[in-house]
């Protein structure tokens, strides 16, 4: 049926083979607990996917811009170390500003290595996660910190509070996306990146600042990363050196889930918040269901390949590779 | 430094090697290494080498080699894996190297290559955990654990000592599930947030560790379920210690890196010394509540 | 300068700057650090060398093929656990020490299918190898965490994990094995018609399947030849373990890849040798055991390593100008 | 011509669509043994489409395809190859790391035992075929490092490695030299005479009639008749192409110059070009003539600010500049339409529009927001203008013609109203009548005032534009020639190195 779909070329919504698989899958996982579907389980995994779902928004960025970050993981836990250590010494309304900028420093490191020296961003973000996790260990001395008052502080509303009785992450999540996707749309600067991830050398030609434009989504990437710390740091009041180990694969996945081309040049903010949903309510629904962790692993082994595999079938207009 | 103070050894300087697990992982890890050096440089008579295998078991046997090929008078191992290590113990003990494994212990097929073994006994906190457990829900209730990261022997060992002792203790007591959080406080946060949208009436939640029993009670508090539920946990953190002051954690294991560190140390100086030392020396690591808490100093880390 | 550039040697380095790090880091070590230059340490370094070291001879292959694996860590783990889990099975009990054989056949065979896993669905769903992989890498690892069940088996026979420390003549076991790997690959990639297609499909991948490469089942056989050496890797390693324990392996991916670009491989595919892999498989080796020789604290080495990472890459960009004409772009 | 004789293939009501696009519309044809078949039509007709079919590498909708009598199916290029079809591709179908020898027999290496490559045999043949072709270089260097030309013999080559039964050359001639052109054109006759039958596409009138036996034309994916090449002339073709004639004659309207645009005086780039001196006025098209590789593109790029002069100066409307980036060109009013369309002047995967509007994408706002309606009309302008043919604005622009390509990335520099517009081989791979319109588009720049510099390899295309030519060779300037004055002789001798003393 499908495949007849797909050969036909198909109605624009099977074209969108990541929202069928979303669709798919939450179908069938509430038909397999009757509490996923809930409001307070959606409101739920909509406030813990915020996390990871701030900084797949500026991983898509720099993706669509035709290169990788894998330094957000261990730029989290830089970033939510110090806004945590500084809450308690300078007040968190220099905490925030003094972490942003920090943070921003290390964004720009990767904007110079990156956008400008032109080396590969696979490599000097892998060497960014360890130089990194390095730094916060030197930091904090390898000691964990903590918010001494956990109630007195407005430091919490970020983590803890809610507006119009929805969760402060989720309005911040979902808020940013919205933001984002209106620049990557519609604005020069969305425009600038994907032609800049789709053909550097075409951009170059057609007068577009390449090593800027790479710099600033480095730049929004980190800024990103510093808006998920607040939201890590408020939620737990502390913070181990090493919170964000492994995000940044999590959140890589999720932009890959969203259909972000990892060539370049095309993807898409929305399809980015998707991606991150659909990983987060795997975890919520398998847990709810009494699943063992690792049938998580499991299934978004198989979830990532037939999603992204709809996706690519769709746009080729064939369910198989042509390649002999 | 490390020129000038091998050139400085002496005959009665003892050059030891120690291989932690992994130092910056936790602040147990990090508090216990500075504890182990201060603890070697009080003493004249004693070099260290600190190592670090950053939680791989391949990086700790490449560091026992290491080691071994320094020839150090003794080697001090805290295994990321116990089962894992030992040819590597072995090779030492082949080689005259007195191991001492410290923290976690190594399995029973390596048990006849160590010299000793000095550390906590992590069923044994398990089981501490259980019968605080089984005590504060007087033998009847609905709980939830959430473990360390899996597959790590000192998640595993107390989970083990928890459900074996519980099921023993009180056959009351049911475990709705039991899920990870990777020692992690918003991964624990996390896991709980869906333990409560899931069971309506959890009444108990054990924790491998304070850490992750604070996110735990985080969730709670914010899904206002907290009031009346039990919460345990195990290597009090100060975040665990300041909890249960405010009467919202109910209780967990003593355990002191500073301790740990100095055992460790003292027990490869004993057995450097030739004093006759005893296999497992164990610890104490008294289980702290509410109502004892005040014999114990805030945890420094 | 231009000596500089007529001296065969300098100009194979500038080429190959990694081999010059190499030289670089030896002779500092060498200096510095007391037990450096010793037989036996070089044998350690070449045997701990010898884990990433296999399984990036395999990642070289892939991605000059235009592909990546991050599956390598997990395959590692579940052919380790296969390898010591087997010999205990009730079938083998009474073969003695040939027990070992069958695990150890198995092991590898787990290795090839998973490489085949992934080479299969690369080639039918057209879907990127960095995708399927990534996949795979959970997936895998779920597979180790499902077969054993959470904890960590060990070899009951000490046959086992003594192999690891057996030598021929001076060389150790391992090492030996290594060597072998290291020119058979060589070998493959540069005097074999599946070589040479290596190149092509990673070179210009439109191209090789416009020639009649059959692209698809090429690129599978290459994920099973990184599988198999994934899985020979975990086998040597649970030797030296005795044991196999289901998180072993874990980030060992993003070290393969560091070393192979290190060693020149572009990711893009259709470039790169196994002699620079070696270079970049012992720089890393040699700034390990370096570092720990000479005692830097845990947390300056996560810096230091991350920052050479980065240097090293600036470094060949330098040396090695890509041809884009001398345009300013 | 022996009609009796079986086709050596022939091609049935193939019909193949694309999303949006009925790319072939029951086309027939066929390829008797030992004929040269042109196929002509325009940009986007479908004449590769229809050569891909036949090679195997796309499946035809409906249609059969018919080879010695045998109906087959063509599933992969493998199989297209067994049944000695080769298809010599549009596009560079290499690898650029790879030597020359390894790239003729991609796919069928020459093996010794354990699946080792023999070396010597391959390089043996390679070489071999090489001379064959008079290529100057030897098989064992690397393809990245061989000019266009030379990538383009290699590709060549690799259609003599086998028997072929039919040979389809796409475009060959594209990035030929005409010393090449010959010599291909001997290689052509050879197959020819050995009973292969040849398929032959080019934009190019004059190779068409020299080549070929019979002439096939499409159009808009239709069929659209085959004629004997003897019985028929360009203007029938080319009526049956385009659904009208061409007037090719040169717009004789006297000109008024205006003041100097842009001035260069003694620029040097060392090792691309030398003391390069000239100026171009408002209203005025010079034309840069010279044989590949003689450095006009380098000035070109140097103008634009991608490569840094070593000396020398750049005026533009009579001010000294430094020239530090495109956009500092850009800035001044100069526009640069790249001689390599895919790598350099679009952005494959963007959409028609945004390719042409991306270098003033800052400018077409509407507060913080791009305007849509600016971009749209500016799209909508140069489409109707160029007659670009595609679906809609949408139509990612990789997948139009290649033609139609170009027009895209005209029309983009076009739509910066430039003081000085820099083209740089703009009719490469554009179908005739798309060309004489580009032709009389860059006139009618220049009458507006713009001041207009082509850089083109074919000479009646420089004859035909230009006002004034520069001809070039290694890197120096041999000679200007003003219109009136230019013979094709002279221009001849001056890109070949023969100043009009040694000549003497
Ligand atoms: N892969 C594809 N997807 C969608 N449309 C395509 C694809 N390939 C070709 N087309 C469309 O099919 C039509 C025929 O294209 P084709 O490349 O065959 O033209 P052509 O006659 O070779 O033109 P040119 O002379 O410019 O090379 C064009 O409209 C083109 O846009
Ligand atoms: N024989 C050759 N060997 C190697 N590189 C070459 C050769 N000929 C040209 N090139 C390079 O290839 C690139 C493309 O050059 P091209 O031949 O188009 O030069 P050009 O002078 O701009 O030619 P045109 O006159 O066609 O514009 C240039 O960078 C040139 O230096
Ligand atoms: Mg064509
Ligand atoms: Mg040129």
């Amino acid at each position: 049926m499908l495949l007849a779909r797909l050969k036909a070329g198909g109605p624009a919504i099977a074209k969108q083979g990541i929202l069928v698989a979303f669709i798919v899958f939450m179908i069938t996982f509430s038909l397999m607990s009757d509490r996923f579907l809930s409001a307070d389980n959606i409101m739920s995994v909509f406030r813990q996917s915020a996390i990871i779902g701030v900084m797949a928004l500026g991983v898509t960025i720099v993706v669509i811009g035709g290169n990788l970050d894998l330094s957000v993981g261990s730029m989290l836990s830089f970033a939510t170390v110090l806004v945590v250590d500084l809450h308690d010494k300078i007040g968190p309304e220099l905490a925030i500003p003094v972490m942003v900028l920090a943070t921003l420093c290390l964004g720009a490191i990767n904007g110079f290595l990156i956008g400008i020296l032109r080396l590969n961003s696979l490599i000097v973000t892998l060497g960014m996660l360890s130089a990194i996790q390095g730094l916060v260990l030197i930091y904090s001395g390898g000691q964990n910190v903590d918010i001494v008052d956990q109630t007195g502080t407005w430091f919490a509303i970020f983590g803890r509070g809610a507006m119009f009785g929805i969760a402060t992450p989720i309005i911040i999540f979902l808020g940013l996306a919205l933001v984002f996707h209106v620049i990557m749309t519609t604005m020069p600067f969305g425009r600038r990146v994907h032609a800049v991830g789709g053909n550097p050398t075409a951009s170059i030609f057609s007068g577009i600042p390449r090593s800027r434009v790479v710099f600033m989504t480095y730049l929004i990437s980190a800024l990103c990363v510093a808006i998920a710390a607040i939201i890590l740091g408020s939620r737990v009041m502390g913070s181990q050196n090493n919170v964000g180990l492994g995000y940044e694969l999590q959140v890589l996945a999720a932009v890959i889930l969203g259909g972000t081309s990892l060539l370049g040049g095309s993807g898409s903010i929305l399809r980015t918040v998707l991606g991150v949903l659909m990983l987060a309510f795997i975890q919520n629904g398998l847990i709810l269901m009494g699943q063992p962790y690792y049938t998580q692993w499991l299934v978004t082994w198989v979830v990532i390949i037939v999603a992204v595999w709809l996706d690519v079938a769709a746009k080729r207009g064939r369910l198989f590779s042509p390649i002999a | 430094g490390t020129l000038a103070l091998a050139s400085a050894a002496t005959a009665d300087t003892v050059r030891i090697g120690i291989t932690q697990n992994n130092v910056g992982i936790d602040s147990y890890q990090t508090t216990y290494e500075r504890a182990f050096i201060e603890a070697a440089e009080a003493n004249p008579n004693v070099d260290v080498i600190v190592l670090d295998a950053g939680g791989d078991v391949a990086r700790q046997i490449s560091q026992m080699q290491d080691l071994i090929q320094q020839n150090v008078d003794a080697i001090i191992i805290w295994p990321t894996d116990g089962q894992a290590l030992v040819p590597a113990v072995r090779n030492a003990h082949r080689e005259g190297i007195p191991v001492i494994v410290t923290n976690s212990n190594i399995a029973e097929a390596g048990m006849e290559f160590i010299a000793a073994f000095s550390g906590p006994n992590n069923i044994q906190q398990g089981i501490y955990s259980a019968e605080m457990m089984c005590e504060a829900l007087d033998g009847e209730g609905q709980i939830v654990q959430i473990t360390g990261m899996p597959g790590y022997t000192t998640a595993i060992e107390r989970q083990q000592g928890f459900d074996d002792r519980l099921a023993e203790l009180c056959p009351g007591v049911t475990q709705l599930d039991i899920q990870p959080g990777d020692w992690n406080r918003e991964r624990a946060q996390r896991t709980m947030e869906t333990f409560l949208t899931r069971f309506d009436q959890i009444d108990g939640v054990y924790s491998g560790d304070d850490n992750m029993g604070v996110g735990a009670l985080n969730a709670a508090i914010a899904a206002g379920r907290a009031e009346g539920m039990v919460f345990i946990g195990a290597t009090n953190f100060a975040v665990g210690y300041d909890a249960m002051a405010r009467g919202e954690y109910w209780g967990s294991v003593y355990q002191s890196p500073v301790d740990d560190a100095r055992a460790a140390l003292q027990t490869a100086l004993d057995v450097l010394a030739g004093e006759d030392v005893p296999k497992l020396n164990y610890f104490d690591t008294p289980k702290i509540t509410q109502e004892n808490m005040h014999e114990f100093d805030r945890p420094v880390f | 300068m231009a000596y500089f550039y007529q001296n065969p040697l300098l100009r194979w380095l500038m080429r190959n700057p990694i081999w010059g790090f190499v030289l670089i880091i030896f002779i500092f070590f060498s200096l510095s650090a007391d037990h450096f230059f010793s037989e036996r340490n070089l044998m350690n370094i070449v045997v701990q060398t010898s884990t990433i070291g296999l399984i990036a001879l395999g990642m070289t292959l892939v991605m000059i093929n235009g592909n990546i694996d991050l599956s390598v860590g997990a395959t590692l783990a579940l052919a380790a656990a296969f390898a010591v889990d087997v010999q205990s099975w009730a079938a083998f009990s009474t073969w003695g020490n040939w027990q070992i054989l069958p695990a150890v056949c198995l092991a590898l065979l787990v290795g090839i299918l998973m490489g085949a896993i992934n080479g299969f669905i690369v080639w039918k769903t057209g879907v990127d190898a960095f995708i399927v992989t990534l996949g795979a890498m959970l997936g895998i690892r779920g597979l180790v965490f499902v077969y054993t069940g959470e904890q960590s088996f060990y070899a009951m026979n000490f046959a086992y994990s003594d192999f690891s420390f057996m030598t021929i003549g001076p060389f150790p076991v391992l090492a030996v094995i290594f060597g072998i790997a290291v020119l058979a690959v060589h070998w493959l990639l540069s005097r074999t018609v599946h070589g040479r297609n290596t190149y092509a499909v990673g070179g210009n991948r439109e191209a090789a399947v416009n020639a009649g490469i059959r692209v698809g089942p090429h690129m599978m056989i290459n994920f099973m030849l990184i599988g198999f050496l994934a899985a020979l890797s975990g086998v040597l390693l649970s030797t030296q373990m005795g044991a196999a324990t289901p998180n072993l392996g874990r980030d060992y991916e993003l070290w393969v890849i560091t070393a192979v670009v290190l060693g020149g491989t572009k990711l893009t595919g259709g470039k790169g040798d196994i002699i620079g892999t070696l270079g970049g498989v012992l720089a890393i080796g040699i700034l390990r055991n370096g570092m720990n020789l000479m005692q830097v604290p845990a947390f300056y080495v996560y810096v230091i390593l991350g920052s050479i990472l980065i240097a090293v890459l600036f470094l060949d960009k330098r040396f090695n100008r890509t041809a884009d004409g001398g345009l300013r772009l | 011509m022996n009609v009796n004789r079986e086709p050596a293939l022939r091609l049935q009501g193939i019909v193949k669509t694309f999303p949006g696009v009925r790319a072939l519309d029951g086309v027939d044809f066929e390829v008797m043994p030992g004929e040269v078949h042109a196929l002509l039509g325009e940009n986007g007709a479908g004449k590769s489409t229809l050569m891909k079919v036949l090679a195997g590498m796309y499946q035809p909708d409906e249609g059969q395809i018919i080879i010695a009598g045998q109906k087959v199916r063509m599933t992969t290029p493998i199989e297209a190859k067994a049944q000695g079809v080769i298809l010599i591709h549009q596009e560079l179908s290499l690898v650029p790391e790879m030597s020359a020898a390894e790239n003729i027999y991609l796919g069928e290496l020459p093996r010794k035992s354990l699946g080792r490559v023999d070396w010597k045999t391959l390089e043996a043949r390679s070489n071999a075929i090489l001379k064959r072709l008079r290529c100057n270089f030897r098989a064992e260097v690397t393809v990245a490092n061989l000019s266009i030309a030379n990538q383009q013999m290699v590709e060549i080559a690799r259609a003599l490695t086998v028997d072929a039964r039919v040979v389809i050359f796409d475009e060959p001639t594209a990035s030929l030299t005409d010393a090449e052109k010959v010599v291909l054109f001997d290689i052509i006759n050879d197959l020819k005479a050995q009973g292969v039958g040849i398929v032959y596409i080019s934009h190019r009138m004059d190779e068409i009639f020299t080549l070929s036996d019979r002439i096939t034309v499409l159009r808009d994916g239709g069929y659209r008749g085959t004629l004997n090449t003897a019985d028929t002339n360009e203007d029938e073709v080319t009526r049956l192409m385009i659904g009208r004639s061409l007037d090719l004659s040169r717009d004789e309207a006297a000109r008024e110059f205006g003041k100097t645009m842009l001035d260069v005086r003694n620029l040097t780039c060392p090792g691309l070009f030398e003391n390069v001196s000239f100026s171009v006025r408002a209203g005025e098209v010079v034309g840069f003539y010279g044989l590949v590789g003689a450095g006009r593109t380098e000035i070109a790029e140097t103008l634009f600010g991608l490569r840094k002069p070593t000396s020398g100066e750049i005026l533009v409307d009579g001010e000294t500049v430094e020239i530090g980036s495109p956009r500092a060109a850009i800035a001044m009013g100069i526009s640069l339409v790249p001689e390599n369309r895919k790598e350099q002047g679009l952005v494959l995967q963007m959409n028609c529009r945004d390719n042409m509007t991306l270098p003033q994408v800052q400018d077409l706002t509407a507060g913080p927001f791009l305007s849509q309606g600016a971009e749209l009309a500016i799209f909508d302008q140069y489409r109707d203008r160029l007659a670009i043919k595609t679906p809609s604005w949408r139509q990612s622009a990789g997948v139009l013609s290649g033609g139609n390509q170009q027009k895209i990335v005209i029309g983009k520099w076009l739509s910066m109203q430039p003081r000085v517009l820099i083209v740089d081989e703009p009719t490469r791979g554009i179908d005739v009548g798309s060309k004489s319109e580009i032709h009389q588009l860059l006139r009618e720049l220049a009458a507006q005032g713009y001041a207009v510099i082509v850089i083109s390899s074919e000479m009646p295309e420089v004859l035909r534009v230009s006002d004034r030519i520069v001809a070039m060779y290694h890197g120096r300037i041999m000679r200007e020639f003003s219109i009136d004055e230019v013979t094709e002789d002279s221009l001849v001798q001056a890109i070949s190195g023969i100043t009009s003393d040694t000549a003497a």
